[in-house]
């Protein structure tokens, strides 16, 4: 497959030596010379001396799932160098740094093995030791440049953006680039088969991650409150919540913040201070992965049980425990759907990509204020922290947020008597007030047993009636979240269910199977509870085939028990290698299973 | 809605504050508490302090844990909004409301299991955060509502009503809140009103963290050893009759209104315990003289109360946060969007 | 229904004014008069002052579900009096404390109400307060001995037991029964239509809680380590086990502990040491109810992973967050079979009375060794709190506890090499060494990413290889888990499945449909995860119902997940009312249902 | 397996100890942390003094929480059992470990984040408990394995790499665990063996809980303002070359083997710190003199170091609980379960 722009590469290092700046530049480059192209970053778990690698794929067709195979591997990490050449595809090319030799056992009869020198050459153009580490990340782009036909003038424009101001640096960095790119252009065989051409594909998009899109979505969103205990994959949400407030939330007058983000304890006093905020009627959200979600627990039912909004941004990594916290995984959706003990539900968003990210974390602030309930964007690792190309974000100035049913003062003049688990218009939600309003406004929250006035009951029927209505509610909620994404065919073959992340290889591998002449109905679930057309996709199609990153199938779970489709009916495809998803293992099990059921 | 009759909360008259209110108007449901608890004094003083401070209940929040402490908070202020929680959770819960309106005044309510046991981190770090808002800790050495096993302050030797001695030093909120840096750090008795009331007054109008530890004996649980008036020592006649559901009717103990700086206040269960105000020469504005303090008073069998630190310069929360004076859930979404025109800038940040 | 042997009556005091003793007082008469009896307590969730209920149900029969209705009610507080009137049948009975007079407007024409001056009568006859509130409650057991033809001998009897050292104490108590008794016969229908005679159907059995049953398992199997916080309704369950090690577990010479009890400071921490202390080799557990499973549950998944053996009790109590902590519910079942975060999986047992949580608790620690992770005992208020009448325990003194795969130091001398997480013999359990043994038995726990070596990994097979036989230890769970009781029919017409303490509720109800001529089949779920009898149980009835004590229908959605039946071939029938299931509820769904769509 | 060499453990020569073992048999696997992070110090501390203590390696448990510091219980003692747990909970699963086996030596290492904020409660819990272990807290004013952020720890003013200052107070853990009553204080900073080395070996000897708080700079990211050689500084000239990912090798920071009581050390970022050991006539057996010491030292900007304070008479948690002297894990099943006769004796008293 691979060929001019439809191709992989893979750049092997050592975390802590300045490399990630280096790889982000050449997807950059790649992505102004207008082609489509994503990176995929597969870091360790530490901060310095452990082997990190990036994934590059360019894809004339817009293909931004992780490549079924790659042309070729820049390997500067000896200690991964086995690995590195077991990496590159049949006939494909391995770079590494010559500087010191490799061993010959390492190498394969049926690839390219190509060397530069690129530790060497800094040594001697370079004299600090911190330049002669970072240079060599440059140095290497040079090569690249070479060997795959990068826009060499791209490449230094960026340079000058980065480094104008700073002459030395800029000097020191072009000279690196050069390194590399002339001594490539004189020993390697430049172009290497499969090289860049610009095209005209980026013009309308971006590249940004998941995590800065949820956080600038709560921005524009109008939360005013984060509160967060760090982990891995999520801490970045909050950090780029953080810089865009510093941005956009600085007061005209007195230059103070109209925002306030809390560094809890941990991750239950941060869904505390998210609670309390939302209590009091400001959006506010916190922002974990698994672990945190585990720790969560009780406070998640307390939220769902006295009405409360608040929105929890829960980037996946993947395992149980602390797991691969570096590795990505769709593994807490039975943890998120019916969080905390008793009987609880709860809203979820399923965003694929940056792009959805950002509007999913707007619908989620509406929906937790509409439904008064805690409301959960499950992202992972893969989303929040990989660069995606997506198309630019489009905002409408007619926004307004959805507040759902709150009384103020001048409602509250109008009603007799306030009663705050009333159902009033039978959709389940019931009018709240905020504290300090007043007047006949004042009503005491309390997670024990309470009456449809909120009063502390032990009867079963007032508490009855109260957790019934909340049932309702989430009948409501059903038709209210986001509807599953459907593409459909005509005289398709077999129908194939997936979620989030897993998008773009399963989109990919619709494609390969309809070259194959298989015809596939494919249905993204974009929202927990399911609205009726997940139910009817499911029926209509006899057998359908659930795609999931996770080990136990959870979404079939979710589906079976939700919608009544029987269990047997979905047949589990799962990858919970914490490696983002190919098309390759989709294709392969849907093929198969058809030549062996013909239809 | 309980049968058992409570302690009246006098009103000589009707009176009325600077907002034109009675006392009735900052009282609350009928407490359920056990006759004589003192939590339902400390709530008795609470509904004077805030009488008299002429705050206006609707703009007050009352937040709690889980404990028979905790359900004071539906004892007074019924136009107040009230927020019972999660057991040890309160201090979070408040910081967050706090963060998002800064206009409130904030009282937290907690117990010694809620504070010092599952809550103690919670505590801890919102005494860091210095969130402005009156934390009374009711200490009453047990787990009431759980039917009394020890809390982390009950006393070494100190033994439950099945008779097992606490073997672990207690934990004192009063010297671990000096430690950890409080701004605003009180100890009294749920008897002592004309102590009390003053205090919780200050601390209502202390800006920033105020931790008020209240000595509030619990009537059913906290049986003390080695006394002759004990449950252990009634128990010699009638253990049989007193089953485990049994709660004899007690009245509040109350210490008369102008005693010394040395009190001795007598326990329903006949144990006494000695509490030492501070006298004029006292500094309450020096962080390690008054640990100092504490500690040689606990070195002598007493116990330290009155107002015993106070900063009144720091930082609270929205200072170190430099967060606007309005209310954050009261900025318009128009001030905090940043609308199309910016967004379509900041795309090209992007690219 | 009602008559000999065969009624309900039902005591509503005030909590805290000491008539539980009372009420155990009647219970214990009836049990020793031969008669199979069952009581309830419906008690309020604070310490004093609030109205308290007991129920007591005598059954020649042995049912003993809670009542379907109630024959009489002794109202003793006022403020519950028109509760109190509405809950006898028609034609039945009300006896209060005529001391102070009712409101005739309460009066009911298809009831019978009778009047004793118990306070009166107790303030005639004693001086201290104390005795006069106390020994009022033993004055309503006098009434009731003369109404109800309670044994007055064993009354007697039994207070001569009680307080046969006290003599003035025993005098005081005589003279109350005799106030009550003798002003029943006197005054009042002695005996009602409804009353007691002596059988013989008691002696084979005990009259005991869950929870001191659950305790006395603990003991029994060897548990050594006990961690827990405080909860409503689980709190006894440690009390007991302290008082059971109290008395047989004092060495011999020393008089020192041979076990050790640590009140923790939450229940993280109590789920930590229980986990600490069986890496280490002792048999440890922590008892909770639900916001405590909810507080463990990060615990709960690094036990899953690191595969460390430890027995969590769930007392289980009604609702989401604080909810109804006095009352009972099966809510927690999701919440326990999938607990924690990523891919999880969990064995729970199921017991339905105390009995069997005396059998189970000893089972839980058998399969928490042998599978080396954490087990669950999913009891609940009603069987845990309430004195259930249950044939006496047995225990075979061959028993030895399974210690699961150990390598002593001797069997660390027989392996080359010892890696902790190989599956040697194919069954998914791999061999463990406990710390201190020396020699090549050291290894490294984590939570984190781990190969099969228990070496750090973050590589995808490695990582997959460690979870994948994790899945299949599960699958031979299945297999080793206590087996469903199934009651079969020839010719049924339908089959019924249930959990736990539905049990009695559900078997009453499958006697009732017989004799309206409906066969059902019955099948009680014990454990968690299915065998495959449950598989085969759902699919030969082709239409199934449900019964459980939840909201959302939970163990319906775990049959759906796990066995593959379509989840609407399985008819929920639920209560959450928070009350013991009663039989009624049951039969109506069930004869209605059949009386719809004629089988 | 990380591609950075590591500042080596030297060993003068492969001298044997008592039970014939060299220090390489307390060696671990090869670290995973930033070339001279401070913790690696305390870990080639650790190797010495269990060496030179002669403790058996399989008799001893490794415990820790999460964070880089937690890391370092993979890198001594290759043949110790070790349990890495979850973040800020290490103090519960020793605790349970040390119930069911009274006879390991048990040694957890933590670090600022992990008990000072998640981990708070479970280490005041703890100290209460008087858990017979040594506790390891690797201080270094952020969290280092999350990239930096502040802990509750950092001291205010200190800027974080992305340039925001701290405004929160520190917690100081040797004041807090001495107002929480622990048996065993002491504080030292990881590049000085000559005072950290006696210090493990004498919380290694304690009867109870024994808290070292070591100062152990993180390279990476304790990124201190005011200093000219900051990375705040060094920012000026590459801060777009200086990507987060990029953390420059660097060597341990160690003192003089023979420093006086006060010492000055110098920190990676050119910022310094005043470590103060204690004199001759200091009396560490006085609680309350060691709580003043601190806060004096404090108060003059200088960080008390040393062994501050021990109680060397304390029980510890299995004297409080009374257990039998063998380990509780060690008891054959037949002195555990009483058996059939028992069962049935009991069984009537249920009738
Ligand atoms: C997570 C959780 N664990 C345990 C409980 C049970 N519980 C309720 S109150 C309480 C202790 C209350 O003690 P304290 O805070 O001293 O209040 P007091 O009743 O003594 O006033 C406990 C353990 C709970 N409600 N939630
Ligand atoms: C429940 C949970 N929350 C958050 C994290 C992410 N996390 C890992 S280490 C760490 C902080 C470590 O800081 P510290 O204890 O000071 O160790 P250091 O890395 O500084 O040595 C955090 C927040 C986690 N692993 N688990
Ligand atoms: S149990 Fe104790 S604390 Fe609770 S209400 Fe009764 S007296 Fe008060
Ligand atoms: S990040 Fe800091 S604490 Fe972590 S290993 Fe590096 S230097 Fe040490
Ligand atoms: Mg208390
Ligand atoms: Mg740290």
């Amino acid at each position: 497959m691979s060929g001019t722009n439809d191709f992989a590469f893979k750049i092997g290092t050592v975390n802590g030596t300045g490399s990630a700046s280096a790889n982000g530049l050449l997807m950059q480059a790649i992505f102004r010379m207008g082609i489509p192209v994503t990176g995929k970053n597969i870091f360790p778990s530490n901060i310095q001396g452990l082997p990190t690698w990036y994934e590059i794929r360019v894809s004339k067709d817009g293909y931004n799932a992780r490549p079924p195979q790659i042309d070729l591997v820049v390997a500067l990490n000896p200690s991964t160098y086995q690995k590195d050449v077991a990496t590159v595809r049949p006939g494909g090319y391995l770079l590494y740094d010559s500087s010191w030799p490799m061993d010959p056992e390492l190498a394969r009869a049926d690839i390219t093995i190509l060397g530069v020198p690129f530790g060497q050459m800094c040594i001697e153009t370079f004299e600090r030791d911190r330049d002669r580490t970072l240079l060599r990340n440059i140095a290497y782009v040079g090569a690249l440049v070479a060997l795959l036909q990068i826009d060499m003038q791209v490449v230094e424009q960026m340079l000058n953006e980065k480094f104008g101001k700073k002459k030395a640096l800029l000097e020191a960095n072009h000279t690196a680039i050069r390194l590399g790119y002339d001594h490539a252009l004189t020993h390697l065989p430049c172009p290497l088969p499969f090289h860049l051409e610009r095209m005209d594909k980026t013009s309308d998009c971006i590249l940004i991650d998941g995590n800065t899109a949820c956080a600038l979505g709560a921005v524009y969103a109008g939360a005013t409150v984060g509160a967060w205990y760090p982990i891995t994959p999520s801490t970045s949400l909050m950090e780029a919540f953080k810089a865009f407030c510093q941005k956009y939330r600085a007061d005209a007058e007195s230059g103070l913040n109209k925002y306030c983000i809390l560094q809890a304890e941990d991750e239950l006093a941060a869904a505390g201070i998210a609670i309390g905020a939302g209590w009091m009627g400001a959006r506010a959200f916190t922002n974990t992965s698994g672990p945190g979600i585990s720790l969560m627990q009780e406070f998640i039912g307390l939220a769902y049980y006295t009405e409360i909004p608040a929105v929890f941004f829960d980037v996946q990594r993947c395992g149980p425990a602390t797991g691969m916290p570096t590795r990505t995984q769709q593994a807490d959706l039975l943890s998120l759907a019916y969080a905390s003990h008793g009987d609880t539900k709860h809203i979820v968003l399923f965003p694929a990509n940056p792009k959805e990210c950002f509007e999913m974390s707007v619908t989620a602030f509406d929906l937790a204020e509409r439904f008064q309930t805690p409301v959960f964007v499950a992202s992972d690792l893969d989303i929040g922290m990989n660069d995606w190309m997506v198309p630019k974000f489009a905002w409408d100035d007619a926004y307004r947020p959805d507040r759902g049913k709150v009384l103020d003062a001048a409602a509250l003049e109008q009603v007799q008597k306030f009663s705050r688990y009333v159902d009033a218009d039978g959709d389940g939600i019931a009018a709240r007030t905020l504290p300090g309003v007043g007047g006949k406004g004042a009503y005491f929250v309390r997670g024990s047993g309470h009456d449809k006035h909120a009063a502390y009951t032990e009867d079963s029927d007032a508490y009855q009636e109260v957790v019934d209505r909340i049932a309702r509610k989430f009948e409501h909620a059903a038709l209210a979240v986001p509807k599953p994404v459907l593409h459909l065919q005509d005289g398709s073959d077999v129908g194939v269910v997936t979620i989030g992340s897993c998008d773009g290889a399963v989109r990919e591998a619709v494609d390969r199977l309809r070259e194959q002449g298989i015809h596939v109905d494919l249905m993204r679930i974009t929202a927990f509870p399911f609205g009726p057309e997940v139910r009817e996709f499911l029926l209509r199609n006899g057998t359908t085939f659930v795609v999931e990153q996770n080990r136990d199938a959870q979404l079939r779970s979710l589906l079976a028990i939700e919608t009544g489709a029987p269990r047997d009916t979905m047949i589990p495809i799962l990858d919970y290698s914490g490696l983002p998803l190919t098309a390759t293992n989709v294709v392969a099990t849907v093929s198969q299973f058809l030549a062996e059921v013909p239809s | 809605m309980t049968s058992i009759p409570k302690p009246p909360i006098r009103h000589p008259s009707l009176q009325k504050n600077a907002l034109g209110l009675t006392k009735r108007d900052y009282e609350g449901a009928m407490s359920t508490l056990c006759a004589g608890c003192g939590h339902d004094s400390v709530t008795a003083a609470l509904v004077q302090a805030f009488w008299e401070l002429n705050l206006p209940p609707h703009r007050t929040a009352k937040m709690s844990g889980i404990g028979c402490s905790s359900k004071t908070t539906a004892y007074f202020m019924k136009q107040s909004h009230g927020f019972n929680s999660v057991h040890g959770r309160m201090p979070s819960v408040t910081a967050g409301a706090n963060a998002a309106n800064r206009d409130l005044t904030y009282i937290g309510i907690s117990g010694d299991g809620d504070s010092l046991s599952i809550g103690l981190g919670q505590m801890a770090h919102a005494i860091r955060r210095n969130v402005n808002m009156l934390y009374m800790l009711e200490n009453n050495g047990v787990y009431g509502l759980t039917k009394g096993q020890f809390s982390a302050s009950a006393d070494i030797g100190s033994t439950s009503k099945k008779g097992e001695a606490n073997e672990q030093a207690p934990i004192d909120p009063v010297t671990l809140a000096l430690t950890l840096g409080a701004t605003f750090v009180a100890r009294s008795f749920s008897g002592d009103k004309a102590q009390l009331i003053p205090i919780i007054k200050a601390g209502l109008a202390h800006h920033g963290f105020a931790l008020i530890d209240v000595i509030s004996p619990c009537v059913s649980f906290n049986d003390h050893e080695g006394s002759t008036k004990s449950y252990a020592h009634m128990r010699e006649q009638s253990v049989e009759l007193v089953d485990a559901d049994f709660v004899p009717l007690r009245r509040e103990i109350s210490v008369p209104e102008d005693h010394g700086t040395v009190t001795v206040v007598q326990l329903h269960d006949g144990s006494s315990v000695r509490l030492r105000s501070p006298d004029e020469q006292y500094d309450a504005h020096d962080r390690d003289m008054a640990y100092q303090h504490v500690r040689a008073c606990q070195l002598r069998g007493e116990v330290a109360t009155g107002l015993l630190f106070i900063d009144d310069a720091a930082r609270d929360l929205h200072e170190m946060n430099r967060t606007v004076t309005t209310p954050l859930c009261d900025l318009p979404f128009e001030t905090l969007c940043p609308g199309s025109a910016a967004l379509g800038a900041l795309m090209e940040r992007y690219r």
